[in-house]
Parts: structure tokens; C-alpha cells; sequence
């Protein structure tokens, strides 16, 4: 068994796109425990055609630093093999990436677990605002928070 | 002086990013902080009129409104996340 | 909003490998109404360096149509926007992928509890079984059903 | 004739992937199927002695052992699933 300051943890905040393929083979090559990998990729949608794009502003190095807590956790709860979760941040248009998770371990449902917690706990914890701007070019606002996010993320602390 | 910093709405309605504060020394925890800050201009009033929906972080982290500020260095003041 | 018969079901049930990068973006090329997209991938894992290979015997015809049945299912249920299963057979070594899970939303609990959900319906109701072949060279066996993927499958009837 | 197909250990038991069989008029449902084959020889005997694991599909649908097999163009017979 591979002890847990072994395990990959990668976390990443960038204004570039980045490929979720070369990313899961980086975290899961030559690792023969892992049977099951998930990868969650969040995407920027045109919302019926009324959007033209989102701006993502975040909070330079707490962000990193945030996500990497989430992320040891999610080690330590659901005995991951490796993961990674990458954010970016700027402008980006509909059908653009904005996040990707993966979450690696031998079996499938802590694989499915760890990269659902990651991405609830990311959704309220992790300091990152999105902006939208409008396709008619009407005033441009801040999006708010859901509930439905906080109940997600609370359904883990039970 | 504490660097106070400042994200999304907080930071387009107080009108800046980042500051440097002299703080006074009544100022103890974070909800003292964000009820100091609202005597110093209608625009800090108008950026932190709902205090509850305020979240601050020290050094990078988290903290509730009523945690201590002694000792920080940077302190952030933003709204909800929504990021993801 | 795409009524159902628009939505790209797509299964395979072939020997040759998958890539699971280009098979998203045939999936989810054009919809701006994704937001979300997870991918499952399953692979035989060394079973500590016990596992030589597996070989996974199906039976041809009703394998595609019982995960096309578990895939329309799925669909359905979360209001997928798209979703794709592709299972190997014959031999395969520890680090081979087995299986491939994806499932495209709008949002994001749809599209885990859609790759979840068909993955736990194939594992007890797609007809394929896998045969080990020890790294020992000892006699070779059928893996077992286990109860674990029965109630995992059982939690979806509640 | 009916066409009978069969996987994994249930293939290896009984020694063969198929076949075609005529079936007695009192063998109606997919339960008589099994009991009916086990007259058939100790191969038989041996891959269907726990009734209650082998799994049943009537022209690649899965019936449960009370299910009529009239009309059936194929049945197989095989061991509970262990793919994904």
C-alpha cells in the first residue's frame, strides 16, 4: 500500500485551458492499484443563448490554497490513489472549461465520492467569483451563490 | 497597518482592490473590523451593508465574523464563492 | 430544450481500446447547454501483483442492448444531454482500461448520478463475465458477482 | 427447435457455447428449461446444480425462472454478471 504522502495531489489555478486526457495519464500512470477514475469537467454554458461570457475572478494563492485542503481531504476520507483539480480563471465563452476534477482509487464508488466532495466543497470553499456578461449587452452582474450548493457540500458533513 | 483585500462586488463597491489600515485598537475581531470599516465612507457602507452575506478570510483562511484579527496580515473581504 | 430522441446515446461493445478524450468531444461538441461532464473509466487493476490478465467473455447483441436499455434509462432520469458506454472484451492487462462511462448535463449532479447509476446497472446487468489469470501461472477462475454491486444497484430502486 | 446458448462457467460445465434443442411439450417455463436439461447428462447436472444463481434471457432479455419460455427463439443461460 502506498502511504498517503505518496499519493499525487495536484491542484492548479490558471487562465490557460487545460487537457483533462494528459492530466488523468499523468496522475494514473504506472499506478496498478487504481481501477477507476472519474473526471468531473465544468463547462461554461450559453444559458438559452442570453450569455456571451463569464469573467472568473479568484483570490490569487488562497485559492490554491483552499482547493489543495479540499482536495487532501478527499484523499484522506475516500483513500484515493491520486487526484487533481485544476481551475481556471479570466474571461471564458459558452462550451469553454472552466474546472476539471479527477479522482483516482481502486474502487469506483470512492472514485465517483472523492470527485463529487471535491467539487461541492469547491463550489462554496474555494474563493472564485464568476461575472456574467450578457449577449444583448445589457448591465453585466455577479452571479450568486445557490443554497442548493450549500446543501450539497452539508450533505458530507453528516 | 493590516493589508485588507477585496473581491468581486466588495471590491467594485468600496472602489479598490487592496488598502493598507491603521486599525484602531477597539477593533478586535472581524465583525469589528467590517462595522469600523462602515464609518470610514458611504462607499464601505454601501459594500458591506448586508454584514451577514460577508465572508472573510485571515492569512488565506476562512474565519467566522467572530474570530479574533489579532496578529493578521492580510485580511479578505469577499462574497459568497461561485466559482466551480 | 432537445427533446429526447435528439439526445446522442451512444454504445460499443468492442476489443480494440477506447479515448475517452475524443469520445467526449463527439459527445459534447456543440451543446452549449452542458455545464457538466463526468467520465468514468474502469481498468483492471495488478490485485497487488497477483493479476497476470483478464479476459472478459460477453454475450454479442444483448450486451450493446441492455446497456443501450441502462443508458436510455439514465438519460431519462436525470435529464441527461448526452451520454456514451463502451465496453472491451477478450484479454487485458492490469493498467488496461476496461470500461468507459460518460454522461453530459447542465449541471452537475445530473451528470454523476448518471455515470454512477449506469455504471451500477452494468456491473450487475450488462452480460459480460471476467475470467483471472494469475500472475503465479496457478489455475485461472470467475471472478464472483458481489452482494456490494447488487445494493449498490438497489439504491436506485428506492 | 429451440436455440440454446450458454457463458462463461455454465459454456466450460456443460462443454459447448450452444445448441439446438428440441424441447418436451411439458417444459413451459424457464425453471422446467433447467430441470428439464439436468436429465440431459452429469455435465448438465454439474453447471446447473445451483438453480438459483443462473441467470435467464429469452431473446437477450433477462426473465426471472417463472417467466414462460413459449416462443423463444433463443435462451441463455449463464452465471450472475461481473463486467464494468
Amino acid at each position: 500500500m502506498a502511504v498517503s504522502a505518496e499519493i499525487p495531489v495536484v491542484v492548479r489555478v490558471q487562465r490557460a485551458d487545460f487537457d483533462a486526457a494528459a492530466e488523468t495519464a499523468a496522475l494514473t500512470a504506472r499506478n496498478r492499484q487504481i481501477g477507476a477514475i472519474v473526471t468531473f469537467t465544468g463547462l461554461c454554458r450559453d444559458e438559452g443563448g442570453s450569455l456571451a461570457a463569464l469573467e472568473l475572478e479568484h483570490y490569487p494563492g488562497m485559492a490554491e490554497a483552499e482547493i489543495r485542503r479540499i482536495c487532501e481531504a478527499a484523499v484522506e476520507r475516500f483513500s484515493l490513489q491520486g487526484i487533481a483539480a485544476i481551475h481556471r480563471f479570466g474571461r471564458m465563452e459558452p462550451g469553454e472549461n472552466i474546472v476539471l476534477v479527477i479522482a483516482a482509487a481502486p474502487h469506483r464508488h470512492a472514485a465517483f465520492d472523492g470527485a463529487s466532495f471535491v467539487m461541492d466543497y469547491l463550489k462554496t470553499s474555494a474563493p472564485f467569483w464568476k461575472k456574467e456578461h450578457r449577449a444583448d449587452g445589457s448591465e453585466s452582474g455577479w452571479v450568486d451563490a445557490k443554497d442548493a450548493d450549500d446543501r450539497a457540500r452539508e450533505k458530507w458533513q453528516r | 497597518m493590516t493589508r485588507l483585500v477585496y473581491f468581486a462586488w466588495v471590491r467594485e463597491r468600496i472602489g479598490r482592490e487592496e488598502e493598507e489600515l491603521e486599525l484602531p485598537g477597539h477593533v478586535k475581531t472581524a465583525a469589528d473590523l467590517l462595522k469600523h470599516l462602515k464609518t470610514l465612507g458611504e462607499e464601505y457602507e454601501v459594500a458591506l451593508e448586508h454584514e451577514n452575506v460577508i465572508r472573510v478570510a485571515i492569512d488565506q483562511e476562512h474565519v467566522e465574523h467572530g474570530e479574533s484579527i489579532e496578529g493578521a496580515r492580510e485580511i479578505a473581504l469577499f462574497p459568497p464563492m461561485t466559482g466551480g
